[in-house]
């Protein structure tokens, strides 16, 4: 336990030394956000309709930048050679990893898009199930990031990316849904329920794949 | 369909497919005789 | 029984085998499917009758048709190989996903391109997005996912288990996919344009239809004939047999 | 006690080296040389327990602790040396007066809130060296220590491998300098 503990602290420490970790996705989320309006029309009607999407398209694409951290680096450093020599469970540190890659990268831009309620002109009672789609959905997102992460460790291959927009499909569809329906006074907890239990099912499941890759490195 | 009749639709379908499987064919091709013959080249020296 | 098809489990395994079998077919199934697809094409083209609703443009079909369902074919036939791989550690299985996947990316992107093409004509518009495109494009991914992760591992061993991890990914996700990208279509406006329409096709169609189908299928034999030996002549350059047999030719 | 029989480790089809069987006692120091791409490191990783698919045996007699350092350091670049070592997860608990004598031995001192990114690679190794030391593991895999020190360095880490025999511990390291000590030779050469 003290062994888990250390290796949470130490993540954390580095996340938060790396300033481009978190600073990095809130600067895309807000550049993006601003310029929606500019590139596609600054009328509150127009932009009220597409914004559920926008704003989750947005959470997923900046994502999409950040997955690769999560390995890439322990790949270089050897750090991952030391994590399999420990001999510890290596899917609760995958995990571990996964929870500090997810606050750093996506809980910033999950507080920020309540903002970008305003600069959308997304309704009010819009808010309340774009905050809950995005607490429970992102972290599916950060999974499926985790995977292709550790499929392409260090290179950059197309294969990530590749992997990342059809998997994380049924998410946004669920997503941008419960939004749209909170807008047209649809009881949206269904959506919601069934993100809970995609990330449920999903967590062993990937976790156990994303651990299976990282070890393919080491053959 | 005439003969004479040139519908661009059809005829850019039947270009890129034709194209492509002539890619499909000696793409490999190319592989195996590279491979084969980097062996010969090999025993010669 | 069982020990023939044990017997023919344990051959095809075998480079040396393939190889020398893959040789001596190559040439027959080559020249017949190519001829079949040309024969099915000239058929298609030119003798078949006109479609009374959509005139001539519907000779796309003998295309767009055996691209798409060989495209599918070819994913299911991988998803088994990587099934083998990751159960019987089959060599010659990983053989086959990483030869096989570049044909199925060429075949869906045939199908994606032709089907646009086929579609402004007709619909008036280049793409629809309903279940049935996304899930091939979504395919189309799945084929350039398994194409790129080829590179990413040093060992050949790993690299095949990763890309038959994907492969599995892909079988699983492919109909949610569909499903959900249905269910979103249905809650959404419904669609102005519906691609659904199954006119039924009369036997002059038919016939040359099928023949095309027939010789893409075994154009796909051919070349994934071809791009197997292109990938065990790769890999095994530096084994006896492969040097004796390329000197002797 | 370690003990290998006829463990062979396969690169694909190619072999790096086969039929390796040995007996690692305890309270001693072995010395794996052999010529580039003869499998050291291979070797090293695979006790260590990194690569799993070995052919042959790997056993020991009772539970033991391992600790390895590779040639890559495992250190993060925007951690200062300090915080390397504190959390570096090969170590147990240990308190920052251990972490500080340590670096001081090793005149790292001056050096140990600077983050890694800005040390220099024989600076990184003593920065390794230092967990090394702080470690009390029962097996220790090394990868080439002795690359990139100065002989102040060199003088000091043999030190420590005495310390740690004395300890009862045992020391597998690479390198691929035959001459000048006298650890048991294991030529890896032998097995390719």
């Amino acid at each position: 336990m003290i062994y888990f503990t250390k290796i949470l602290k130490k993540e954390f420490l580095i996340y938060s030394r790396k300033s481009s970790s978190f600073i990095g996705p809130v600067v895309f989320f807000l550049i993006s956000i601003s310029l929606y309006p500019i590139g596609i029309s600054n009328d509150p009607d127009i932009l009220k309709n597409l914004a559920p999407g926008l704003i989750w398209i947005t959470v997923l694409l900046s994502t999409l930048i950040s997955f690769q951290n999560i390995f890439s680096e322990d790949y270089e450093d050897g750090s991952i050679e030391l994590l399999l020599a420990s001999g510890q469970n290596l899917s609760l540190i995958v995990l571990i990893k996964i929870f500090v890659n997810w606050v750093f990268s996506c809980l910033p831009i999950i507080i920020l898009s309540v903002f970008s309620v305003f600069l959308l002109y997304l309704p009010l009672e819009g808010l309340k199930p774009l905050i809950i789609s995005l607490l429970i959905g992102t972290p599916t997102i950060c999974l499926f990031g985790a995977l292709a992460g550790a499929l392409s460790l260090g290179k950059n291959s197309i294969t990530g990316p590749a992997l990342m927009l059809p998997l994380s499909l049924p998410v946004l569809i669920l997503g941008t849904q419960a939004i749209n329906y909170s807008l047209n006074d649809i009881n949206f907890s269904s959506n919601i329920l069934l993100l809970t239990a995609i990330l449920i099912f999903l967590l062993p499941i990937i976790l156990f794949a994303s651990v299976g890759a990282l070890k393919l490195h080491f053959n | 369909m005439d003969f004479g009749e040139f519908n661009i639709h059809i005829w850019s379908v039947v270009s890129i497919m034709g194209f492509i499987c002539l890619l499909l064919i000696f793409l490999p091709l190319a592989k195996i005789r590279k491979n084969e013959s980097k062996i010969k080249n090999n025993e010669k020296t | 029984m069982f020990q023939i098809l044990k017997n023919f489990y344990h051959k095809l395994g075998s480079y040396p085998w393939f190889y020398k079998i893959s040789g001596k077919v190559i040439p027959f199934v080559g020249v017949f499917s190519i001829s079949l697809i040309v024969i099915s094409s000239i058929w298609g083209l030119f003798f078949s009758p006109t479609d009374a609703v959509q005139g001539d443009v519907y000779r796309i079909i003998y295309f767009h048709v055996p691209a798409v369902s060989v495209s599918q074919v070819i994913y299911y036939s991988i998803s088994v190989a990587a099934a083998v791989f990751l159960i019987w550690r089959m060599k010659m299985a990983g053989v086959y996903i990483k030869s096989l996947a570049p044909i199925g990316a060429a075949f869906t992107f045939i199908g994606l391109l032709s089907g646009a093409i086929w579609g402004q004509p007709t619909w008036g518009t280049w793409w629809v997005w309903d279940a049935r495109l996304t899930s091939t494009l979504v395919l189309f991914l799945f084929y350039l996912a398994i194409i790129g992760m080829q590179s990413t591992f040093a060992s050949r061993k790993s690299a095949d288990t990763a890309v038959s991890i994907i492969t599995l990914i892909g079988v699983v996700n492919l109909p949610i996919v569909k499903k959900s990208v249905d269910w979103w279509n249905t809650l959404h406006q419904p669609a102005s344009i519906s691609i659904s329409g199954e006119s039924s096709i009369s036997s002059e169609m038919l016939i040359p239809l099928l023949l095309s189908i027939l010789g893409v299928y075994l154009f796909v034999f051919f070349t994934g004939l071809l791009f197997m030996r292109a990938e065990i002549s790769t890999r095994e350059q530096n084994k006896e047999w492969f040097k004796k047999l390329s000197s002797n030719n | 006690m370690l003990k290998t029989a006829n463990l062979s480790y396969k690169f694909d089809d190619k072999y790096i080296f086969s039929n390796l069987s040995f007996e690692f006692a305890n309270d001693s120091v072995f010395k794996l040389v052999g010529d580039n791409g003869s499998g050291k490191s291979t070797l090293l990783k695979i006790l260590s327990g990194i690569y799993k698919n070995y052919e042959g045996y790997l056993s020991s007699s009772e539970d033991y602790l391992v600790f390895y350092s590779g040639h890559k350091t495992g250190l993060k670049n925007n951690l200062s040396a300090r915080e390397n070592i504190y959390f570096d997860i090969r170590l147990s608990k240990i308190s920052h007066s251990q972490i500080n004598s340590a670096l001081k031995q090793l005149d790292l001192i001056d050096y140990s809130d600077i983050q890694s990114a800005y040390l220099s690679e024989g600076q990184k190794r003593k920065i390794n060296i230092a967990s090394f030391m702080l470690s009390t593991a029962d097996l220790y895999l090394l990868d080439e220590p002795f690359n990139n020190l100065d002989r102040k360095t060199t003088d000091f880490l043999q030190e420590i491998f005495d310390m740690k025999i004395n300890a009862g511990a045992k020391i597998i390291f690479s390198s691929h300098d035959r001459s000048n000590d006298d650890f048991p030779l294991i030529d890896m050469n032998l097995f390719n």
